[in-house]
């Protein structure tokens, strides 16, 4: 290669360097963008909006769709979906509200309340199975993700209502006498003025973060869901890569059904219905590819707090449910014809 | 004044609409500002609705709760900072939280449904039911009602019963998929008046509505305009505008003076019957003039 | 073991590190390969020969650990081993190198050579070192790449690069290539030969696997050639040239054919005038400069350049898939701006892309659909397509384009790599074309199909069509192309007719001369 | 080349054809196995199942299901999805109502009864339009299309809650005095027994038959789903292509909107929440692949009866709400899994 040439290639590859300017800037944090934007219009037009405690409310109510969020965005870059997740954290809800009542075992005559130690792990734990359903489903029986995690959602649905008989359970708080208090913790404490439900959510989504960028977990997954057959062709284990980002997903929506109840003091059948598409808005609006490979978890949490202080501004400013309705579809569609925009410009680079 | 948070169920129901919407007007008129959510029968969106109206600074909520058990928590905690609630229409299965529970006697206005449909229909011969969403404790407490009055007549027997979660094209459906395994029966009941609705509209394609007859609950103005159609045979009105002007105003008397003025937390309201007889009293949605 | 491989490795020909002994593989009721053996020697180059859908993938696929055997063994030092994933391959040193490229887009070059071996220290990828590694890597590649670009931003060939560099990276003792230089130029095919006689000396063995077959003679040691399965010939490098070799792939000697003659070209058909095209969005210059060129009809042009000439997008252009910042182009003197790709095609222009897969093929229907798509105006009446007409269209292309198949209904996916080429071809011809534009047609096809596209393509030139081709291969070029156009950086940089030499060509192309 | 190799390429490409075993049959038509398998079940279960009266009852459940998911198909084939079909529904029928109440124009002082076929059409144009907006969204502007439709649901259902205030327009009827009467004809009436939504139904099936099998545009539908790029460059209009497949489906989704109100006589803004899942499932079972190209009209048709008749049967033995939610959700799995089997085959062999 003569000289000339080796200098116009430096200057190809530094090519997409250059134009480092503001619509880039714009287009690259444009989750972040549209934080300030409405942070900006909601303060403006409520006086109570910009205070530190609507902050932290209204994080606390990002905290249940941003945990659901951050198991759907592994999934996301795993190139599935997971719509299952809703589901999941109403079954979740109900476990933990069924182990709170006690167990009866009635073979023994005894009646068993397992601390609430006990009860998160094994919320957790059914979290995991439903979501390893949904991994066995997909990564060895090779159902497309989107018709796993539907048949999924329903099943789990169901066996939530059959088994509280629709019913809502009361009362987690437990009882002092039996050793099974602090379920209410979660959802009504707060550690150094933040609440705990939000504290829950920066830990998981920091720990994701790092597995992502530092461990070779991370590197694993974002190369199975870039090209899945170089993936595996390069030793990585791509089926168990799935299957341990389903089961993720459902401990994720576990949780966020363990921190909702505790939050509520009560777990009902139904709780969770459409979350899982609030989720994939927030995973989206974060700047993820739905084909895989791409996304970020600062991304998704971005996404997350733009829904949740879009719909609380527009609550808090007293705009009709039905304008909120319309409103949320139009901000999911921007942001996404920014994204678009974007990978658009790379696409056609490739 | 300040601000009154109205909390509803679902406007997009007439009824939870004429709740939010006489409970503003009258709030408005006491002058308050008022805005009016809506959980949609979510517990989650009915606490971040809590959250924002005590970050709003209002200064009472009338609530409409999404759940009996799960709403505790959300009440719980609006009290906690100190701002009144009210509740009406439904009720949370915890006394001393609320100032006040104002609801329409469903179990009473379950009786009443339940002896007029005996009267239209006979006391003989296959019914039968609707069934609400079993999450609300109303559906169960009205299917009760029915059935502590309906099991006095021994020859009435309920030959099928299907959820329909309040809804008018399930209870559709629903109704012509139990018309094929029971296609004898003589009268539908049902726990509002959106699945009786929806059980007319199966009927009527059946050719079946001469011979059934079908009784509702609610009060709504589609079931006035069935009765005076003569397809609905009866429906019983819930005084939801009574009560939730009446929510309004105790709040203003728990801000004002510092108790609601009434007796006691829980408040039933009487339900009344409307039917062909009446209905000509009925002047707006949910008003039936006495 | 058997008694002979006990026998060579004794012999001099050097020790036998890996072998196959009767390895058979049928897929479902394909059979891919009927009892081959191969053996892979100590520090020497073994070429492996062969037409499409010969097997040559599949036995590099079974000696690497992709997928097993049928039935037969494979003996590693003497000791039969059975791999149970390319993993367990890769831990008794060996490596290979896939003939379709195996890189996730998304990820940077450092994350697609380490990825599934990540260096861990500390419980997390250790980055840095990961990066020195692949910087040294690359270096010795003679390749000017950050190791931190995402793979979706290089071109083929740079990726092709990125490829070889994971496979060497491991450290392996045999080192399988399966096409490693499909998209390489001249030079970065010489760096890589430089690469292999370093590693032959060091002991490394290497399995590699080309149809650029003169190419290949260059470096190797010893030659086998596979057909249909099984294994034809076996020879030393001293004992074959380039005529043992494709006698013993197809049967008989090929020659790419010479321009046709003996019939007076028509008018100009397609005339480009100053067309200028923008590079990828971000870069600085000009994939097509201010390039003009007349064709005219029943004439057989070849645009010869280096990858990143610019010859894709020139064709995609004049094809209408790209939109030209400059120029005009003008198909029989009408200027053809703003006509759409149907459009353009209807009127007698059509374009057979480079990538057959990405660009050509319809994977989810049939041959005859496949072949008909370009063409249903020719065979709908009125609302409705005539399922006879469009069998005649079906069964006439087939025969015209010599497709071997068992008939329309047959899935694509049942067709070797030539095969679905000329259904690419194919499905062009059928619309009537005037100009006919095809980007690499012999890329990755076999010497016996590439004649008998050349074939095609010169008896369609007798009857008036005008023919521009590209390729990358000199000798293609030496075919049957009446002028020959060399492209450099979106410009002409030389024109010659056929009678030219090799070495013109390629100093034309800013092309190191290869020596011989 | 040789003589030998031809032949063997022959035997090579005849292979898949010789095991045209019962398996294979099975899983070719495994949608009207499970339909015979559930008529079977149910008839075996309830004596009032297998009547040809209860057939039409179920055929007309079956029709607004069935219409969406014909439309659906056809974004399925071309390899998108529509998520908004459910909203779409609810605004046309809201749509209708609005019309049917008569327009009043306030300039004018006169109140308008348009026709009832004047009020048929400009409700299809309607749902042509959210169509259109889908279509530019994805083929234009490039937003994937789960997230596009995802947006235009929410839009679609938040116009259709402020288009009514939430409530239900009522009385479709019309009045024969305004000459609008006949909505409910096509909801209530039969034409030889047969109700006028299963008519319907079997019109646009048939029609969509037609053009996928005998027309261009059939075949580009095909091509695009299967290779965009292929077909764009063998000029197939592919944008084209898109934007008509996501304009018929909002077409159809109007006509289920109709059918819908006309069978209750009234039109709510929440009506149709969530069918655009049971139309996927429909799809789906009917062996289409989620990812384009593959997918025909008479297995969807099966894949909505599989569904309806399953839910209908539920209903009729009297099984609970909950398990009925169980059972959707398996049947979805079950039917998808003998799908990716065949599939599994497929991609092998290929
Ligand atoms: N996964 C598979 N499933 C079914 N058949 C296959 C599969 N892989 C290869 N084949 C078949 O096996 C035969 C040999 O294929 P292979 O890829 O080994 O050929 P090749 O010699 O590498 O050809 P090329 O020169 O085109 O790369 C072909 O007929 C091919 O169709
Ligand atoms: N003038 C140039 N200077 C630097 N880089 C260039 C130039 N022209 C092209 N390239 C690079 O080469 C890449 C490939 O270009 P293109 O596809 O046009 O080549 P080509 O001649 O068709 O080669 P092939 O078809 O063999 O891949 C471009 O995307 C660009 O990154
Ligand atoms: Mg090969
Ligand atoms: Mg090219």
């Amino acid at each position: 290669m003569s000289v000339t040439e080796a200098n116009d290639k430096k200057t190809v590859s530094n090519g997409p360097r250059r134009d480092f300017n503001i619509v880039r800037l714009l287009l690259e944090g444009r989750a972040f963008f549209a934080l300030i934007v409405i942070i900006a219009v909601f303060s403006f037009l409520s006086p109570y909006y910009f205070s530190l405690n609507n902050f932290l409310v209204m994080a606390s109510h990002v905290a249940i769709f941003g945990i659901l969020a951050i198991g759907m965005l592994l999934v996301i870059l795993n190139g599935g979906i997971d719509l299952s997740v809703g589901s999941t954290l109403g079954l979740a809800g109900c476990i933990a509200g069924f182990l709170m009542q006690g167990v009866t075992l009635s073979s023994f005559g005894v009646i068993l309340y397992p601390p609430v130690w006990a009860v998160v792990v094994i919320t957790c734990a059914m979290g995991a199975l439903v979501g390893a359903v949904n991994g066995v489903l997909i990564a060895y029986l090779k159902v497309p993700a989107f018709v796993a995690s539907l048949g999924v959602l329903y099943v789990a649905r169901g066996i939530a209502l059959l088994m509280t008989n629709g019913l809502t359970y009361n009362s987690l708080g437990g009882r002092p006498e039996l050793g099974n208090t602090g379920f209410d913790w979660l959802g009504f404490n707060s550690l150094g003025g933040i609440p705990i439900g939000v504290l829950v959510l920066a830990t998981i989504a920091i720990i994701c973060a790092i597995v992502l960028s530092k461990t070779a977990f991370g590197r694993w997954l974002y190369a199975s869901g870039g090209n899945e057959r170089a993936a595996e062709l390069s030793g990585v284990p791509v089926k168990r890569v799935k299957i341990l980002v389903y089961v993720f997903s459902g401990v994720c929506a576990a949780v966020a059904g363990l921190v909702l109840s505790s939050q509520l003091t009560s777990a009902g059948p139904t709780a969770g219905t459409t979350y899982e598409l609030t989720a994939i808005a927030a995973v989206v609006i974060g700047g993820a590819a739905l084909t895989g490979g791409r996304g970020t978890v600062r991304g998704t949490m971005l996404g997350a707090f733009v829904i949740g202080f879009l719909s609380d501004g527009l609550v808090i400013i007293g705009v009709s449910a039905y304008w909120q309705t319309v409103f949320t579809g139009a901000v999911i569609v921007l942001a996404v014809l920014m994204n678009s925009i974007q990978y658009g410009r790379r696409v056609k680079s490739s | 004044e300040g601000l009154m948070t109205i909390i509803v169920n679902d406007p997009s129901n007439p009824y939870w609409l004429t709740e939010g919407n006489v409970a503003k007007a009258t709030a408005e008129k006491l002058g308050y500002t008022a805005t009016v959510g809506a959980h949609k029968g979510d517990t989650n969106t009915e606490s971040n609705l809590i959250d924002t109206a005590i970050t709003n600074k209002s200064v009472a909520i009338i609530l409409d709760p999404a759940n009996a058990d799960g709403s505790v928590g959300a009440v719980k905690k609006a009290v906690a900072a100190g701002i009144p609630v009210i509740l009406v229409n439904a009720e949370i299965n915890q006394e001393g939280l609320a100032k006040a529970q104002l609801v329409s006697n469903n179990a009473q206005g379950a009786a009443l449904g339940a002896q007029q449909w005996v009267e239209a229909v006979g006391d003989k011969g296959k019914y039968a039911e609707l069934f609400g969403s079993p999450s609300d404790n109303n559906a169960a407490t009205r299917s009760n009602g029915y059935e502590s009055v309906l099991t006095q007549y021994p020859d009435l027997v309920k030959s099928a019963k299907e959820v329909a979660n309040w809804d008018r094209t399930q209870g559709h459906n629903k109704m012509q998929s139990m018309l094929q395994a029971n296609p004898d029966i003589i009268g539908v009941i049902s726990g509002n008046d959106e699945m009786a609705l929806g059980a007319i509209a199966a009927l009527k394609q059946a050719g079946k509505l001469a011979n059934v007859k079908v009784g509702g609950f609610d009060g709504s103005p589609d079931a006035v305009a069935a009765i005076k159609a003569g397809e609905l045979q009866y429906t019983v009105l819930q005084p939801v505008a009574v009560f939730s002007e009446e929510a309004v105003k105790q709040a203003d008397n728990v801000i004002k003076t510092g108790s609601t003025g009434a007796k006691s937390e829980k408040q039933l309201f009487d339900c009344l019957l409307i039917t062909k007889d009446n209905v000509d009293k009925y002047t707006a949605p949910f008003v039936l003039e006495q | 073991m058997s008694q002979a491989s006990q026998r060579q490795i004794k012999g001099e020909i050097g020790e036998v590190v890996l072998s196959a002994h009767n390895v058979a593989k049928t897929y479902g009721s394909v059979q891919a390969l009927k009892g081959v053996n191969f053996d892979i020697h100590r520090g020497q180059v073994t070429t492996l020969f062969g037409e499409n859908g010969a097997g040559k993938s599949t036995l590099m696929k079974i000696l690497s650990g992709v997928v097993r055997p049928t039935s037969g063994e494979i003996v590693l030092d003497g000791q039969t081993v059975n791999f149970v994933s390319s993993t367990h391959a890769r831990e008794c040193g060996i490596s290979i190198i896939h003939q379709e490229l195996s890189l996730a887009p998304n990820l940077s070059v450092r994350d697609n050579i380490f990825m599934g071996r990540e260096i861990i220290t500390g419980g997390t990828v250790d980055f840095a070192e990961e990066e020195r590694q692949t910087r040294a890597l690359l270096e010795e590649l003679e390749e000017d790449i950050d190791p931190l670009t995402p793979v979706e931003d290089l071109r083929l060939g740079q990726q092709q690069i990125v490829e070889i560099a994971r496979a060497l990276s491991v450290n392996s003792r045999i080192l399988i290539m399966d096409e490693p230089t499909s998209a390489l130029s001249a030079a970065e095919v010489e760096v890589l030969f430089k690469v292999i006689r370093d590693l032959t000396s060091r002991g490394v063995s290497i399995v590699y696997i080309s149809h650029h077959l003169e190419e290949a003679l260059q470096i190797t040691n010893h030659a086998v050639v596979l057909r249909d399965g099984t294994m034809t010939a076996y020879a030393e490098r001293k004992d074959i040239d380039l005529e043992w070799i494709v006698r013993n792939m197809v049967g008989e000697n090929f020659d790419l054919g010479s321009p046709p003659d003996g019939y007076e070209m028509g008018k100009v058909a397609l005339s480009i005038k100053e067309l200028t095209v923008p590079g990828p969005s971000g870069a600085a210059y000009n994939a097509v400069d201010r390039l003009s060129l007349d064709v005219r009809a029943g004439e057989i042009v070849c645009i010869y350049g280096l990858m990143g000439a610019g010859r894709t997008e020139l064709l995609e252009c004049v094809a209408g898939r790209l939109h030209a910042s400059g120029g005009h182009i003008l198909l029989e003197g009408r200027d053809v701006a703003g006509l759409s790709i149907a459009n353009r095609i209807a009127s007698g222009l059509g374009l057979v892309p480079e990538d057959r897969q990405r660009d050509g093929l319809v994977q989810t229907m049939t041959v005859g659909s496949n072949l008909s798509l370009a063409s249903i105006g020719a065979f709908t009446k009125g609302l409705f397509t005539s399922g006879g007409r469009e069998r005649e269209l079906v069964t006439d292309s087939i025969r015209k384009v010599h497709i071997k198949t068992d008939g329309g209904a047959a899935p694509i996916g049942s067709l070797s790599g030539g095969n679905q080429q000329k259904v690419v071809i194919g499905k062009m011809l059928a619309t009537h074309p005037k100009v006919i534009l095809l980007d690499e047609p012999s890329r990755g096809i076999d010497i016996g199909a590439k004649a008998e596209v050349f074939k095609l393509l010169a008896e369609r030139a007798k009857q008036g069509l005008a023919v521009i081709y590209s390729t990358s291969e000199v000798a293609e070029c030496l075919s049957i192309a009446h002028r020959i156009i060399v492209m450099h950086r979106g410009k002409i940089s030389a024109e010659f007719s056929s009678d030219v030499t090799k070495e013109k060509i390629m100093a034309a192309s800013g092309e190191a001369v290869v020596a011989h």
